[in-house]
Order: C-alpha cells, then structure tokens, then sequence
C-alpha cells in the first residue's frame, strides 16, 4: 500500500531541491513526473491520514475510484505532455513540479479549506506558466479573476464553517443532507462561482479566450487538458458529492451550464484561428460536464472529462505547435497544412471526430452512456440541449479538419499545391506523443467493453445518482 | 459591527474591480476585498467574552470560554496566499508598464495577438 | 455613470447578501457561537478523541499537541498539510516574480537619497530586527507569531537596508539556497513523519510539557525552517522588484 | 457466416485498400474493385442465410430480406463505381485514405442494414457520414463537405435523440422490441415518428434539406458521386422505411386525424415529398452543371421514393423498393457517363461540351439510358417502378401527390433533354475533336449498368418477387405479377408488350434513320454573322442558357436555401456576441457578471 500523499510530497520535494540544482531542473521534472506516474499503479484505496487525526480534526486524503481514476489521467497525461514538448519548459521546470503536486491535491484532499490551498497553489503555477507567452495582460485578468473566485470560494467555505462547523468533505456531506437547502443557496453559489472561474462556466471565463489563445504546444495542452480536467473532477467531487443543491439553485446552475455549452460552440463557430476555436470548444465542453455533474450522472461525466481532456490534448499540442513555428494559427493561413504532416493529421483528426462523439473513437461511447444518463433522469430538454450542441460542434471541427486536410480554392479540385507555404514544423516527439493518445481514443471506442469493464468497479460506485459520497470517520492516533 | 465591516469591505473590494481601470488599484480592490474576507472569517470566530487562543501562566487551562481558534488558522493561511498573489500580480503590473507604457487598462490592447 | 451604475448593482448584491448571510438559520449571530458545535473545541482539549482531562499549563504532558498557543497547534499540526501548502504558495510567488524579473540586471534608482537618520539607525536596528524575528519564530508555540511573521520580520530588516543604502547588494543564491534546503526539509520532516509513525507529517517527537519552550514535538522545527523559509522567499521577491530595467 | 465475413472484409480492406495504396496507387484502386466486387459476391452467395442473427465485437446483427436488398443495391453502385477509381488515382490529393475510406463507407453502410439494435445501427450510420465526409472535399469544394455533414447530423443527432427516447420508454435497444409500446400511444408515436425519420429525411434530401445534394453530388470527385447519388442517399429509404414499416405508423396513427385516408402525420411528410418532387424538377431543369443536375434529379427521386415507402401499400411501396434500385443503378450509371465525359475533357460544364456522341458512343449510349430510366420513360426500369408509385397513389385517391408526380415526369423529359442534347450531341468543340473514347475499365460497368436497367425494365419479375417478399415480411399485401405483368387495380402492365413496341418503334425509327438523307455536320465554330468577329463563340452555344424562357417562369423564387444561410449567419454573429459580451482582457467586464449572477440567483433565493 503507497500513500497517495507521496503523489503530492516527491513533486514538491523535488521542487524544493530543484532550486538547489539549477542545471537539473528538467530531469527532476522528468524524474517526478514518471515517478507519480508510475506510483499511481501501486496506489491502494482507502483513506489516509496527513498528521495523524481523525477527519473532522485532521486534514484527510481520499482516494476513492473517482480519485483514483482522475489520478490515473491526470498523472499521465502530464508526464506525456511534459515529455512531449520538453523544449518548451525553459524556467518552468520548479513551477511544473510544483503544479503536479498542486493537481494531485486537488485530487485527493478530502478537505475543503485544503482544497482551498491547492487551488491556489494550482492557480499560481497556471498564471505563472500562462506568463509564458509574454501577453502579461491576460496573465493579470487570469490572475484577478482567479483570486476574486477562489476568494469567493472562501467566503462560501467560512459561510459553512460558521452552519456546520466543520471543514471536512465527508463530514459536511453528512450534515448538510439532513439541512435545510434553502439555507445552503448563498454557500453554494459563492462556491460555485469560484470553482466556476476555474472551470470556465460563462459567465465567469473572461480570462480564457486570452489565456488559451495565446498559449504555445506546452501551455495549451497543459490547461486544457491536465488543468482543466482536474478542475472538472474537483467541481465534480463538490457538486456531484458533497454540497447538496436545492432545486432552485440546482435549475438556475443547470441553466447555466447549457447556457456555457451552447453559447461556446457557436462562439467557436464564429471563428477562424484554430487556438480560438478549441478554447471556446472546451468552455463548450465544460459546460456540458458541469451541466451532467450538477445533475448527479458522474460517471458519465467523469467519461466525457477524459474524451474531452484526452482530445483536446492533441488538438492544442497542434494548434500551440502551429502557433509557435509559423507564428499563426488562422486556419485559412494553414489551409492543407496536413498535406506534410499526415500522422499528426491522423491523430489530430482522431481527436476531432472524438471530441464530436463520431463512432469508433472513444467519444462516441462517453456520448452514448451521457445520453442514458440524462434521459435516465427523465430529463427531455437537456439531452436536446447536448446533441445541438453536438451538431454545432461537429460543424465547426469538420469545417477546420476539411481546412487543414484538403487545400483549394473553392470551385477547383482540391491539390497539394495550394497548400500552405508556411513553416510548419512538428518534432517527432510530440508527434509520438499525439499519436499515442489518439491510441487510446481509438482502443476506447473500438472495445468500450474493455475500459468498461477497467471501470465498472469505479461505474459501481459512481453510478449511484445518491449526490452524497460515504466513507467511514475512522479513529487515527 | 465588525462583521457588517467585513461584508461592507468585501463590497467596496469588488467596486474597486468593477470601477478601476488602473492595474495598481485593481490590485488594491483586490487586497481590501481579501482583508474584508479576511475580518469576515475572524468574525465568525468570535466568541463574547471569550480570550484569545494562547495557553499562559493567567489563562492557564481548556475549560476557559476561548474564541475560535480555527479561522485564525485560516486566516493566516489566506492572508499568506493573499500576499502572494499580489506579489505576482504586482510584477505582472510592472511587466506590462515596461511593455505598454501604461498601468491604464483601457490603453493596453485587449486582442489575442496584441 | 459607470460608477454610478456600478454602485447600484453593489448596493443591491450587498442587501441581498446581507439579508441571505443573516436569514440563513444556522448562522449564529456575531459572538454568540458555541464552540462545542464546531471542530474547534477538540483543538482547545488538544484532544480529538474527547477522551483525555483539562489541560492545564504548564503541567499537562505529552498530549497530541503540546502547543500552549492553540493557533500554532492547528497551524502546525491539526492542518499542517494547509501550512506546506502556504508555504508552497509564498514559494511559488516568489519563482514567479524571479521569472519574469530574471533577466534584469541592476538596481532600481530611488529618486531620493536616504537620508542620514534612515542611514546610521539602520545600522542599529537591522540586527534588533533580526533577532526579534528569530525570536517570534521559535517562540511560536508559545505566544502570539509564529514562523510567517518571524520570517516576514527577516525579509523588513533586508528592506530597511536596502532603503537606507543605495549600493546595498544581497547575494540572492544564500537565500535561494535557504529557501531550498528549507523547504526540502520540511517534506522530509513529514516524510520521516510518515515512514516513523504513519502519517505524513505527523508530530512524531516527544510533545513535552505545555508551556515549556522545548516542548510541541516537531512544531518549532518546523516553525524555523518556515521562519527561514519564508524570509529568504520575501527576501527574493523584494530583490527581484529592485532589479532595475535593462535586460 | 457469410455475412459477418462480408461486414468485417470490407474494414480489413479498407485497411489492405490503403496499404496497398502506399505501393502501388493503382493497385490500390483495383484492391477497392476486389473487396467490392467480392461483397456483392458474398451478398448473392448468402441469400440462404437471410434470418440468421450474428454478433461483432459489441454490435448484434440480424440478416432481413429488406436488409439483403438495400445492400444489394448500395453494393451493387459500390462495385460498379470502383472500377472508374483507378483512373483518378494521379489526381486526387490523397488517394490512399481515398481507397480507405471507400471501402470503409462500403462497411458501414452494409453493416447499418444489418444492424439488429438500434445503437449499432446508428454507430454505422455515423462512420458512413463522417467517412464519406471526408471524401467529398477531395473533389471540387470544401463548403460542400462542411454542408453536407451539418445538414446529415441534424438528422442524425434528431434520430439519436429519437433512439434514446425509445430506450427511454420500452427499455430496449433491439430494433423490434424499441418500437412495441408506442402502438398504443398515438401521442408518444408522433413524436418518435418525426424525430426518428429526420435522419432519412435528411439523407434523401427531402425538402427542406435537400440543400447539401447539390453542393455534395455536383462537387464531389467524380468516382464518388455516384456513390453518394445512388448508393447513400438510399439510407435514407431505409431509415423512412423502419419509421412507418416497424414502428409501425399506421397502427399507431389508427385514431388521428386523416387526410385523403392518411393520418395526418405521414401525409405532412408525403407533401414535403411532393414539394421535393417539384422543387426538384424545377431546379434541375435550370442547372448548367451535368452533374448539378443529376442531383437535383436525385432530390425529385428521393421524393418519390419517400411517399411510396410512406404509403406502405401494395403498390406504391412496392414501386418505391424498385425505384430505390433503379434510381441507384441509373443515377450511378448517369454520373459515370459525366465522370468519363469529365475524366476526357476536364468540365462538366454542359454549355462547353457537345457532341460528346462522336468521340464516346458508348458512354452516351449508357447516359440515354440511365437518363430515360430517371425520367420514368419506359421501356426502362425507371418506368416500372414510376408507374407503380403512380398506380398506388390513384388508388389511394391521393390526388395532390399524384399530380406531383406527373409534375415530375414530364419535368424530367426537359432536364433529360438538357445535358442529353447539350453534352453528346450538337457540335463538337473544336478542342475536343482528338478525344479518345471510354477507357476499357470503365466501359464494364457502363455496360453492365446499362443492361441491368434495359433488363429490370422488362423483365422486373426478379426483383418484384424480393420486393413482395418485404412487404409480405412488413405485414402488407405483396405485389402481384402473373407472368410478365404486374396487376395493379387499375390496371396491368405488361413490361414485355411495352419493350416490344417501343423496340418496334425504334427499329422504324432507325430504318427513316438509314435511308434518309445523313445531316451536314457543321463545326461549333461556323456561326452566321454579318461579317463580324466573334469573341464570345461560346455564348453562341446552343447549350448555354437552354430552357431560358422557361426559367423566366420561376427566376425570382423564393430559396430555402437563402433562409438556411441566414439562420447559419444568425449562429454566427450569435457567437460573435458570447465573445464581446463576455470576454475580455479586462477584469471588470468579469466582475460585472460575477456580480449580476449573484444578484440574480440571491434575489430568487432569499425569499425561498
């Protein structure tokens, strides 16, 4: 049995030492990457304990399924992207260590004021990074709105401090099922707009579109797969487990939801440059995985997190790489630019048809299992809602692989000679790397049965709509 | 009161960031916002009549009436993270004054590529 | 008229959330709490199986925590976990602004010249400053302060120099090195925690008697590496702000 | 056996397609030939095994008659069409994954009239849609394909929606069991049957979305219109087939309002038939471009195909199951003769062609055929199945369809003519007096095509005798023949007294032919001027501006196509507003939002 709390302390060890040791910082970044990684093989569930007190006492981490699972996501997918574009890292090395360490908190803390730190330390290392393009007035907006939210998540927090007097999840849990709802509506709210400035629910996004769309073939994939995946599952573990919502508050955030999702994907519509239109795709994404977690279908949800982090990885991996050796990402300036570039087309297209939930990738069955879902719930508007928005983002990503693949002037055949000229270079490293995630995609959609079966044990426990999650206040000491 | 305080800080904060276009007072809204945070959790704390939270030779014992010590704890915790976000966001400030030539948010290019 | 506008909106949010703040039935209202219904009173027992008597200064021993300052107790033990965090925070801040000032070289000019008052007192307050920081830093488990407003004590006296001299210089890979070792430790600590007793962290040292000044386990270690810790962090971040602009 | 061999051959040569495209292009193009040619093979071969059931991987298969023949037809244009692949090889961007997704559109659309749930069906209906998607912007125009795959997922999303929906109610996914419960829930049917069939609806390019025909068919490459004019578009068929056959419409509309003795629900959609059917005409006849044409002569088609399989009698439908496979083999044959027409002179452009019968006999030969079958103009397969369609409406007494159709037929007489005058005869373009003829690999499925429907046309017994063995599973009166004629109510038709006298005719027409005077051919180029220079000989092409004067009728008609791209524009500046509205690089803009949403969500909250 390993501690997961090795998942938090070997990265930020290494940070630590990493400042001592300036000329390694990559390899310890490397090193601590494939070490959690690995680590999170041998992880054994169960509760733990940091400093030895029982839980409403003492800070606990939590590694239930859906932890362990997010974990199992999160780790790898930062280790392939940090290895993927490790020309990229420069000074960030420390930051990236320490990031690795805040998302695995994030993970598994079983705390809400704890939660709270690894918000903050998660949120500094992703203004840091998204300093990196050099567009510093989008770090400044990120960095306000990022501190204004998780400060109103601390004032919902102390609000529930002040009801129910204490800070551990499971214990909240507990005594917020029994109260009345109508007393948890400003809480709530105050959380949910906190975490909401995080996981890009509109109207609390303002910083993305400067953010994502600035971002290169590190930073893009980092935030919109690893940072926003883990994001999602934490707004998952609050919403879906812990704070009951009362129907009225439950309605509006709903609403809310389908109002991110379909007002992305037309935003994306309207665009042309292809950081652009991923990044309002994933506020479209996070919409609609909010919209399932507020409705307690998390295991549905917690798939269509992985089909939209695992795609969006390759797919900003691309654009960022676009971005960084042509210096543009339109997508009529790099019309045909997979004429030259065939195996990172192949994965950046498997992606795509994935993200839309086409058949035989593994979007199509996280799209199935949520159309269950929803209409399990006897819900008829909001399955409506998801497959519109499935029709425009199908549109604009057939639109921009059809841009990419076939270049031609309207009217004439398409030919590789109206391809464009531009520089486009993509190293063999991150093309290995996309071609290994679209694997995945690939093996997900042909064999659900086989990831089904990997999960069902996770789909046992997830499965139960009951928003609460359970497990027993053990003694320490 | 000084809840009310607390409450009537976190609003002047939040008009802070509504109204001002200059980086360095959007980040001052920012910190009285977070300082009205931060009275608002040590409010919550207070106990009438209780004593601060430190065993001494004249407070000696547990059984006496003592506030709560645990938003002092958080309290702590925010006002360090309050303390390095504005660091950070003072030398994002600054790096943009030097690239700009403004802390004027109006004058600063709102497009992706600018 | 934004501002008007603006006021408007505010004075509506305000009075809905003071009216939903205060309507909300479990909110007790200011100083009327009652500590037994919240985490907080097992801190004060120092004891969070309710099992063990009254503690008493100066003659309780060996309890879960032997801190006489209960904020240290929770600061240090009961969330210690927050404490690593916080530190992580200030750490990374710091990372963050030696990144984007990294490349500077040179000092900030101050438009006046400190004057000989600012000069020669000093020179007699600087090392006042820093030992009334190393002070509150180990004494953290006894009295008010602790390791953050120790450190932060450090990092003034570092400022004041810098104020009061104009050619002031520190070289900034002592602290680093500090801030690092520091910092290494204190996962260590826990990590010796963890494979000793079981629990990341966990105060695994003798806790002694309350009140004593070697007492509280592991809580004023870690308070000095934090102390260390944190001024050395402040200490860079006001170096990196008075790099001056050439590149 | 035979059939999961055929469903998983056709993605394993997809595969083999590719690799060996990465050789030999050319082998490549000729593996597609193979893998086709040996579907149909399997398809014939295992016409015993039609009942048995079969599963791969996840997905359950059950083998049906109606099943066995739209994969029939689809694999039959598959076929044919795949020998023309190869000669496109040199000019198509990427030909490998050309070869790949061929083929692999070929699986999906074999595996969808399998399927026995109705997820699998639409897993297959799906990798037809994007697979074919992502042929289509090989050919001339990107819009095309973009257009294409929107309007076909909004049919597909609506029939997701429709499937979950059953599942919903019947708890099941088996294509039987989903449909049981709504017999008795008029209400429930309704919406099911609107939901479901917008698929079918979209894919056969019924009006209002017939929009993507055009765009698809006429931009295409050449080697893959005719798969999407005669092979895909008749999924639709079936996915129209399955709303009323199984679901089954009728018996569950039984109390609803009717009009002419239809509920009124399928009647809504026979006229959205009906308009297609004239939409259709009318468009068509205005086309410039032979293969624009031909598409919009598969949207008129598609019409009628809908509101024979909507009226599931014995004779409509029966018309409409043959007309399915003569408009398939037609339509096919049509744009072959365009793609060889195409592959020689570089244009479709019907005002820059002419006399086209003097360089390629044969290929014109098969274009007359395949063009009278489409105008329903006996003695060809098109006009047996037509004058079924027609037979089964009189007898319903549905006079606004039938008068559609008519509509139709002697519509499509003018717009048969257009490219048929235009294109292979007239005068020959003096650049064009060196062409050679067809290709040998391209006149065997010319002529196999051309005699399948001179063959259909005549002897249609074969087929009818699949087509009553459908309906008789479908639960309706099987249609009747008695030797060579088919019995309608009002009256028989006797398909070999039809060939005969229209043979007889010919053969008169060809002795006048013989022994009158031969015609002076004149050059394109001799035009009569009063002694002036002409700079534009081409506007002097008899081609250009044919049915002008009859175009004037409608020029100014009204387009749902213009309304759609308003409604696209409208999504548009929608999107443009979400990002002035909300993003920004300042923080206030955010705060802004922040703070309306808690005024707004306390405001309701506080009192509850």
């Amino acid at each position: 049995m390993i501690n997961p709390v090795l998942l938090i302390a070997i990265p930020l060890l290494l940070a630590f030492v990493s400042i001592l040791y300036k000329g390694y910082r990559n390899n310890l970044l490397v090193f601590g990457a494939l070490v959690n990684a690995g680590l999170v093989l041998t992880l054994g569930k169960g509760e733990y304990l940091i400093g030895g007190f029982k839980p409403p006492f003492g800070i606990n981490l939590v590694l239930d399924d859906y932890a362990f699972l997010g974990l199992l996501v999160i780790n790898g997918l930062f280790l392939l992207i940090t290895l993927m574009s490790l020309d990229k890292i420069g000074e960030n090395a420390t930051v990236l260590l320490v990031a690795l360490a805040g998302l695995n908190g994030l993970l598994l803390t079983g705390d809400l004021f704890n939660l709270f730190v690894f918000l903050e330390i998660t949120a500094i290392t992703a203004y840091i990074l998204s300093a990196s393009s050099r567009q510093y007035q989008h770090s400044f907006n990120y960095l306000v709105l990022g501190t204004l939210g998780s400060g109103l998540y601390l004032f919902g927090l102390i609000l529930l401090y002040a009801v129910f007097g204490s800070l551990n999840m499971a214990d909240l849990s507990l005594k917020m099922a029994t109260a009345d709802t109508s007393q948890l509506v400003i809480p709530s709210l105050l959380i949910f707009i906190g975490l909401g400035v995080e996981v890009k629910i509109l109207p609390f996004n303002g910083w993305v579109r400067g953010v994502y769309g600035n971002s290169d073939s590190l930073v893009g994939p980092l935030f919109s797969a690893v940072y926003a995946g883990a994001m999602l599952l934490v707004f998952g573990r609050i919403f879906a487990q812990v704070i009951p919502l009362g129907a009225y508050l439950k309605t509006l955030l709903l609403l809310l939801g389908a109002l991110t999702l379909i007002a992305g994907e037309l935003a994306a519509l309207s665009k042309t440059r292809i950081r652009e239109i991923l990044l309002y795709s994933s506020i479209g994404q996070s919409g609609l995985i909010v919209t399932l977690f507020l409705s307690g279908l998390v295991f549905p949800a917690v798939m269509q997190l992985f089909n939209n982090i695992l795609s969006k990885a390759v797919l900003f991996t691309v654009a960022g790489q676009m971005a960084d050796t042509t210096g543009t990402d339109d997508a009529e300036a790099l019309q045909g630019a997979f004429a030259r570039h065939k195996l990172a087309g192949v994965a950046f297209t498997i992606a795509g048809l994935s993200l839309i939930g086409m058949p035989l990738f593994y979007g199509f069955v996280s799209k199935i299992n949520l159309l269950f879902g929803v209409f399990s719930l006897d819900n008829y508007w909001l399955p409506g809602v998801i497959l519109l928005g499935t029709v425009i983002e199908g549109t604009y990503l057939i639109r921009l692989l059809v841009k990419l693949w076939m270049p031609g002037e309207e009217g004439l055949v398409s030919h590789e000679s109206h391809a464009t000229k531009a520089p486009l270079e993509i190293q063999r490293a991150r093309v290995m790397g996309i071609v290994v995630l679209s694997a995945v995609l690939l093996v997900g959609g042909l064999m659900p049965g086989m990831i089904q079966n990997n999960l069902s044990e996770s789909g046992r426990l997830l499965d139960e709509t009951t928003p609460v999650y359970l497990f027993d206040l053990k003694g320490g000491q | 009161m000084i809840q009310y305080a607390g409450i009537l800080l976190i609003l002047i904060g939040i008009y802070g960031l509504l109204t001002e276009t200059n980086l360095i007072k959007i980040i001052v809204s920012l910190n009285v916002f977070e300082l009205g945070l931060n009275v608002f959790i040590i409010s919550v704390g207070f106990v009438r009549e209780g004593v601060a939270p430190i065993l001494t030779s004249v407070n000696n014992h547990s059984g006496l009436v003592f506030v709560d010590p645990l938003p002092q704890a958080l309290v702590l915790t925010a006002i360090v993270i309050g303390l390095g976000t504005t660091a950070l966001g003072l030398a994002f400030a600054r790096r943009i004054y030097m690239k700009h030539g403004t802390l004027n948010i109006e004058e600063i290019g709102g497009g992706i590529n600018d | 008229m934004k501002k008007a506008l603006a006021m408007l909106l505010l004075v509506l949010v305000g009075t809905l959330l003071f009216m939903g703040i205060y309507a909300m039935e479990g909110f007790r209202p200011y100083g009327e709490v009652d500590l037994a219904q919240r985490v907080s009173q097992a801190y004060i027992d120092k004891d969070v199986t309710g099992e063990n008597p009254e503690v008493v200064y100066g003659i309780s021993k060996d309890l879960e925590t032997g801190s006489a300052n209960l904020v240290t107790s929770i600061i240090v033990n009961y969330r210690s976990f927050d404490t690593l965090g916080e530190v992580t925070v200030l750490f990374l801040s710091a990372l963050g602004v030696s990144i984007l000032f990294g490349s500077f070289k040179g000092r900030l000019r101050s438009r006046y010249q400190p004057n000989f008052i600012l000069r020669t007192g000093s020179k007699v307050v600087f090392p006042l400053i820093l030992i009334m920081g190393v002070y509150i830093f180990i004494h953290g488990h006894l009295s008010p302060g602790g390791g953050f407003p120790g450190g932060s004590m450090i990092a003034s006296a570092i400022l004041l120099m810098y104020l009061a001299d104009e050619a002031f210089r520190i070289r900034i890979e002592g602290f680093k090195m500090t801030e690092g070792i520091a910092g290494s430790l204190y996962v260590l600590l826990g990590l010796v925690g963890l494979t000793l007793a079981g629990y990341f962290l966990s105060n695994f040292l003798n806790t002694g008697t309350v009140g004593a000044l070697f007492s509280a386990g592991i809580i004023p270690v870690v308070y000095v590496l934090v102390g260390l810790k944190v001024g050395s962090e402040l200490t860079g971040i006001i170096t990196d702000f008075l790099k001056g602009e050439v590149e | 056996m035979t059939f999961d061999i055929l469903i998983v051959l056709m993605f394993l040569g997809a595969v083999t397609a590719y690799l060996v495209s990465k050789a030999d292009l050319k082998a490549g193009a000729y593996a597609t030939v193979l893998f086709s040619l040996g579907a149909l093979v399997l398809l014939l071969l295992g016409r015993g095994e039609i009942g048995s059931e079969f599963t791969i991987l996840f997905m359950g298969f059950e083998v049906t008659t109606i099943g066995w023949y739209f994969s029939g037809v689809m694999v039959l244009v598959y076929a044919m069409t795949a020998f023309f692949n190869s000669y496109w090889m040199d000019k198509m961007i990427y030909p490998g994954s050309y070869n790949f997704l061929y083929l692999f559109s070929l699986g999906g659309t074999v595996g969808l009239f399998f399927a026995k749930d109705l997820i699998t069906l639409f897993i297959f209906w799906e990798i037809v849609v994007w697979s074919s998607t992502f042929i289509v912007p090989m050919g001339k125009s990107r819009r095309a394909a973009v257009v294409y795959y929107t309007i076909s997922t909004i049919g597909s999303m609506a029939t997701l929606y429709g499937i979950m929906l059953l599942h919903r109610i019947s708890g099941t996914l088996d294509i039987q069991g989903a449909f049981a419960p709504l017999k008795n829930d008029p209400v429930l049917a309704t919406v099911i049957f609107f939901i479901f069939i917008m698929a079918g609806l979209t894919k056969i390019g019924i009006f209002p979305f017939h929009i993507w025909l055009p765009l698809a068919h006429g931009s295409a490459p050449h080697t893959f219109s005719p798969v999407l004019s005669g092979g895909l578009v008749k999924m639709g068929a079936f996915i129209a087939y399955m709303s009323v056959g199984i679901l089954p419409a009728y018996e569950a509309f039984k109390g609803s309002l009717t009009v002419m003795g239809i509920p009124i629900q399928i009647y809504a959609l026979m006229i959205l038939g009906a308009v297609s059917i004239v939409l259709g005409t009318l468009m068509a006849i205005k086309q410039d471009d032979a293969k624009k044409l031909i598409a919009y002569s598969s949207v008129a088609n598609g019409g009628y195909i809908l509101i024979g399989i909507l009226l599931m009698d014995q004779l409509a439908f029966a018309g409409s199951m043959m007309h399915l496979f003569n408009h398939a083999i037609a339509s096919a044959a049509a744009f072959l003769a365009i793609a060889v027409v195409a592959h020689r002179t570089g244009t479709t452009k019907i005002s820059e062609l002419g006399g086209m019968i003097h360089r390629m006999p044969l290929t014109y030969l098969t274009y007359l055929i395949a063009i009278i079958s489409l105008a329903g103009i006996p003695p060809m397969g098109g006009f047996v199945s037509k004058w079924l369609i027609i037979q089964g409406l009189a007898d319903q007494g549905l006079m606004f369809m039938a008068l559609a159709a008519f509509f139709g037929s002697i519509g499509s007489f003018l717009y048969v003519f257009r490219p048929l005058a235009a294109v292979f005869l007239g005068q020959l373009a003096p650049r064009h007096e060196e062409l050679a003829s067809a290709p040998l690999l391209m006149k065997i499925p010319m002529t196999i095509l051309m005699v399948l429907i001179l063959f259909f046309g005549v002897l249609p017994g074969w087929i009818l005798g699949i087509i009553g063995q459908i309906q008789v599973a479908a639960g309706i009166e099987p249609v009747m023949m008695s030797g060579n004629s088919i019995l309608a109510v009002n009256g028989v038709l006797n398909t070999l007294n039809v060939f005969m006298v229209f043979g007889f005719g010919f053969l008169i027409a060809l002795v006048i032919f013989m022994l009158m005077q031969k015609s002076r051919r004149v050059g394109l180029m001799d035009t009569y001027t009063s002694a002036e220079f002409i700079y534009t000989p081409e506007l002097y092409h008899y081609g250009s501006a044919f049915y002008a004067p009859f175009e004037r009728l409608y020029a100014r008609h009204p387009s749902v196509e213009d309304f759609l791209m308003a409604l696209a524009y409208k999504g548009h500046e929608a999107g443009l507003m979400v990002n002035a509205l909300f993003f920004s690089h300042k923080p206030g803009v955010t705060v802004f939002w922040i703070t309306v949403i808690v005024a707004v969500v306390t405001l309701g909250g506080v009192g509850l």
